[in-house]
């Protein structure tokens, strides 16, 4: 019994130069940029991308809703892309603005280690987006997150329902920008002191 | 320790030598075998753990033996965040223990909702069920709990069984 | 783990249990160590002087009280679990004081903000943390309870600030004090 | 029996063929729905999972969270930056200095601040000590809730010389608000540096206890070989990581991929495994410990003498003896306090490799001195994703090896 116990090989990671990386290994230039990444996915859908936007090594690329299926497929298929591990789903809440709501997917390609954010807007009347979960299966849980949290809708996703709050929660969706910054007064501090009895 | 004095009940009523020692009798066995509840919400259910563990031994006042069941415990250390969604739940687990019960708030959140002004944290355990020790911390150290519970025991020594429980002192509710 | 190979060795040791041997091998060693649990009650764990206990309001040593009321824990606090009101003193002109400081307790989440924002090193936690109680109302701060746990726990209080750098022990710790802008002033004494 | 069927609506026949009104009850199978949670001892907090049962196997699971969601994402945005730090630490209770760490970096990059190098140690240090400490609850944990006690009380032990550490070094055993956005609150003294070096000489052959009773038990063996298998692929495309993905034979250590801290400074390496169950990430488990103790060693050779805070006036917090004696210092402290910080405009998104995973912060920026909105990417969330997919054709008594080889905590999984 004791015999079978196949111990996983450590597999052994190219030492880093200790003393190159003492010298200059927090300088900001370090990062290569990933424009090519936003001009690859602006080649192949000319129509579809609005913007694109590196800021401290982040690469930002907002497309049309319509696309964003499209593009996201064409990102973990396409062998240059390689976009093959989802790191997170967000939404955020622009009010002011006509497309009032932003959902936002990070990706990350494990072998060709870049990463690209893809953001889409929607407005408030039709806020539905294209759910993601065929192209990576993590996105089932973050996209309800997003629909529990923002009220984001997603077609074609398999079970839209609420995560964090109660099924049966009516009071509206708690990140939106609308919704009580603190909570709802149930809090007593300190009521003493507006008492006029003291 | 010294800060704040616990009331004690006046000794009034009508009470029998043998009554009254066989109330302390039964409130010692009470004191000494106080069954926790498995029952960790948050951060503070961490420190709960680490009173059980080897450091600490929580078993030292006989609250050691943490059973998974409401039916078989009576003492609810209510440990960590109370969400909305929570409340009922612990209500259920409140109600589902035999008498006598006893629940210690233990740390800020169960207290009074702590940082967290939000829209789906209680704010405080002492809403929907009587708390009797509040221990303050976030999380309280182990030795914080135990201060609580050896507060605990000193009001059950207090308490009446025979005759009838004079007004007592109750946690601020509500 | 070395693990050996013939499947004679392999029979044998399943056979005999010997990983419950080997097991019960570290385990019997530990009945020959000094029990590390601690008797609380009776015995106390050595408290850290950077121990982040219970709040507490400070004097200066010729007991003038070192609150000043500006209102800076207030806001550096993230549960808001600080409330101060401040007057104007009418003995020592442009100077303000607290007339009531209150810490909720029950919502203090010890993160030491408070101590680290007061300008004048007013606050300082103390490694007071038996205080659980019965009646909640008690865990509300004013400030009579916090100067009273100031003066009782003084040394605590001043041990903090010096472990968290707030603070320096003995002589320089003169500079700590704040000290008022003196040309601006405008007292006859100026 | 009409009206009974209707109520049970999510119990089902398997054979649909099967006329419902059969009266011979030894031909009927029906799904049993178990509801495990959410106060169960070892979901690891209030998790509610509800389980389709045929028999003991899992047919399905439904994750049900949520019991501890405080709003914390929400929370974050009305107070400043600063005033974040200690609603990180109660995200992850266990592991609160790796959270502190990932927020301060990440609003650190949103800043573009440079830290310090004594500070880069520093951090690197407490961070790996915070890693053994996770490992060690995690081992504790999983051993008892297997059905190994003895495991459980000598983990605890040795984490516990780490928690006094930890109250030595910043005031707190768990919740320690010890980062600060641009460097440390407080530096080592020569004495917590001797007792981390003592640590270091005593804890390997701590490990190597531990593995002696589990590494060859047999029910320990037969309920973590082969359970909660994942695939390479699969756990890619659920997005797991940390030490769950690691067990499926995928490298991804962001220590080493973007490299951070004082990482790139030391050697140590990653341990992967290759069949992607529970056995490999114990396994995991217990080499990252032994490869966090090189990693502080080598930093404690390597630090030097320094400052410990980044000289950012706008950003970090003057020293105290400057405040009481400089005037443009104590308005500083004001405006700090009161306000926060200036950010810029513009939006991040900042991973650190914490002991479950990659946790990560995404900050939106709008200027000002409160986030526009801040989204914590949980690791536990998003392994809780993954936990039909793993659960499925397990037996029952597997569902709690599988939450536990997440390593699973309920105030970062809900927020």
């Amino acid at each position: 019994m004791s015999d079978n116990i196949d111990t996983p090989s450590t597999q052994e990671q190219p030492p880093s130069s200790a003393q190159e990386a003492e010298t200059n290994e927090k300088a900001p230039a370090a990062p290569p940029s990933l424009i090519f990444l936003a001009d690859r996915i602006r080649e192949k859908f000319p129509e579809a991308v609005i913007a694109a936007k590196e800021w401290r090594g982040d690469l930002a690329v907002t497309v049309t809703r319509e696309a964003l299926h499209a593009i996201c497929r064409f990102l973990r298929d396409d062998p240059e892309m390689d976009f093959d591990y989802i790191v997170h789903v967000s939404s955020v809440d622009w009010p002011d603005e006509p497309e009032r709501f932003e959902v936002v997917y990070e990706v990350y390609s494990i072998r060709k280690r870049h990463r690209i954010r893809i953001k889409t807007r929607v407005p408030e009347h039709d806020c539905i987006v294209d759910s993601m979960t065929d192209i990576w299966r993590g996105a089932e849980f973050m996209e309800r997150e997003v629909f529990d949290m923002m009220g984001i809708r997603f077609r074609n996703h398999p079970d839209l329902r609420r995560i964090l709050m109660p099924d049966d929660y009516t009071e509206g969706y708690p990140l939106r920008k609308d919704f009580p910054l603190q909570g709802k007064g149930w809090r007593d501090t300190f009521e003493f002191l507006n008492d006029p009895a003291n | 320790m010294g800060l704040i004095q616990i009331g004690k009940h006046d000794k009034d009523g009508e009470v029998g030598v043998m009554t009254l020692s066989l109330e302390k009798a039964v409130n010692w066995a009470r004191k000494g075998s106080l069954w926790p509840m498995t029952f960790g919400l948050a951060c503070c259910a961490i420190e709960m753990i680490a009173a059980v563990s080897a450091r600490y031994d929580i078993d030292r006042y006989g609250a050691g033996v943490f059973r998974a069941s409401p039916r078989q415990s009576d003492l609810m250390i209510v440990a960590g965040t109370v969400c909305r969604r929570m409340a009922p739940v612990i209500r259920k687990i409140y109600d589902q223990m035999p008498e006598p019960k006893y629940v210690i708030a233990m740390g800020s959140c169960a207290t009074s909702g702590n940082i967290y002004d939000s829209y789906s944290v209680v704010q405080g355990v002492d809403r929907f069920v009587p708390v009797d020790i509040y221990v303050p911390g976030c999380p309280p150290t182990p030795e914080a709990l135990f201060d609580g519970i050896l507060k605990l025991q000193d009001r059950i020594m207090q308490k009446r069984v025979f005759t009838k429980q004079p007004e007592q002192v109750k946690g601020h509710v509500g | 783990m070395p693990t050996t190979s013939s499947p004679a060795k392999k029979l044998f040791d399943t056979v005999l249990f010997r990983e419950i041997w080997e097991a019960m091998k570290v385990t019997f060693r530990h009945m020959f160590h000094r029990p590390m649990t601690f008797e609380y009650p009776r015995e106390k764990r050595t408290i850290p002087d950077t121990h982040r206990g219970a709040l507490a309001l400070l004097r200066y040593d010729d007991g003038q009280e070192r609150c000043v009321g500006c209102d800076l824990c207030e806001a550096a606090c993230p549960s808001h679990c600080i409330k101060v009101i401040s007057e104007e003193d009418k003995t020592r002109p442009l100077q303000r004081y607290a007339k009531e400081f209150y810490i909720d307790i029950t919502k203090c989440v010890f993160c030491g903000y408070c101590v680290e924002a007061c300008p004048v090193n007013a606050l300082a936690m103390t490694k007071l943390y038996e205080y659980s109680t019965p009646d909640k109302r008690t865990l509300l701060f004013d400030k009579a309870r916090l100067y009273e746990i100031g003066e009782r726990y003084l040394e605590d209080g001043k041990r903090y600030l010096y472990a968290h750098n707030q603070e320096k022990e003995g002589e320089e710790s003169r500079a700590y004090r704040y000290q008022f802008p003196v040309p601006v002033q405008k007292t006859p004494n100026a | 029996m009409a009206h009974l069927e209707d109520q049970r609506s999510t119990v089902y026949h398997v054979d649909p063929s099967h006329p419902e009104t059969d009266t011979l009850p030894t031909l009927r199978t029906e799904e049993l729905l178990l509801n495990m949670g959410p106060q169960h001892p070892s979901t690891h907090g209030v998790l509610k999972v509800i389980l389709e049962l045929e028999g003991e196997r899992i047919v399905k699971s439904t994750p049900v969270m949520g019991f501890l969601h405080r709003g914390v994402e929400k929370l974050a945005e009305h107070g400043t930056y600063h005033q974040f730090i200690p609603h990180t630490d109660r995200l992850d209770y266990v592991c609160a200095m790796y959270n502190n760490f990932a927020y301060c970096r990440a609003v650190e990059k949103l800043m573009g601040i440079t830290v310090p190098d004594r500070a880069e140690y520093l951090r690197t240090i407490v961070a790996e000590v915070q890693r053994i400490i996770g490992h060690l609850f995690w081992l504790g944990t999983q051993a008892l809730d297997i059905g190994a006690m003895t495991v459980f009380f000598y983990t605890f032990r040795d984490r516990e010389i780490l928690l006094d550490w930890f109250d030595e070094l910043c005031g707190a055993r768990l919740t320690t608000s010890w980062y600060r956005i641009g460097g440390v609150e407080r530096d080592f003294t020569p004495e917590l540096e001797q007792k981390i070096r003592k640590f270091l000489d005593y804890f390997p052959p701590k490990i190597d206890e531990y593995v002696v009773f589990l590494e060859r038990n047999r029910i320990w063996l037969a309920r973590t070989k082969g359970v909660a298998v994942i695939s390479a692929e699969d756990a890619l495309s659920f997005g797991l990581s940390g030490p769950t993905l690691r067990g499926s034979g995928v490298d991804y250590d962001l220590r080493k991929y973007e490299s951070y801290g004082a990482y790139p400074r030391c050697e140590f390496s990653v341990p992967v495994g290759k069949n992607g169950d529970t056995y490999d990430r114990y396994w995991i488990r217990i080499e990252e410990m032994r490869e966090s103790i090189k990693i502080i060693r080598q930093c404690m050779d390597q630090m030097e003498p320094g400052p410990i805070m980044a000289d950012v006036p706008s950003v970090t917090l003057p020293p105290k003896e400057r405040v009481f004696t400089n005037l443009e210092s104590m308005i500083q402290q004001f405006k700090l306090f009161s306000q926060g910080f200036d950010a810029p405009v513009g939006e991040i998104y900042c991973g650190t490799e914490a002991h479950k995973g990659e946790l990560g912060f995404y900050i939106v920026s709008t200027g000002g001195g409160r986030p526009y909105r801040l989204k914590i990417r949980a690791p536990s969330f998003i392994h809780m994703g993954a936990f039909d997919h793993m659960a499925r054709g397990y037996m029952i008594a597997d569902a709690i090896t599988i939450f536990g080889t997440y390593d699973i905590v309920m105030g970062e999984c809900d927020r």
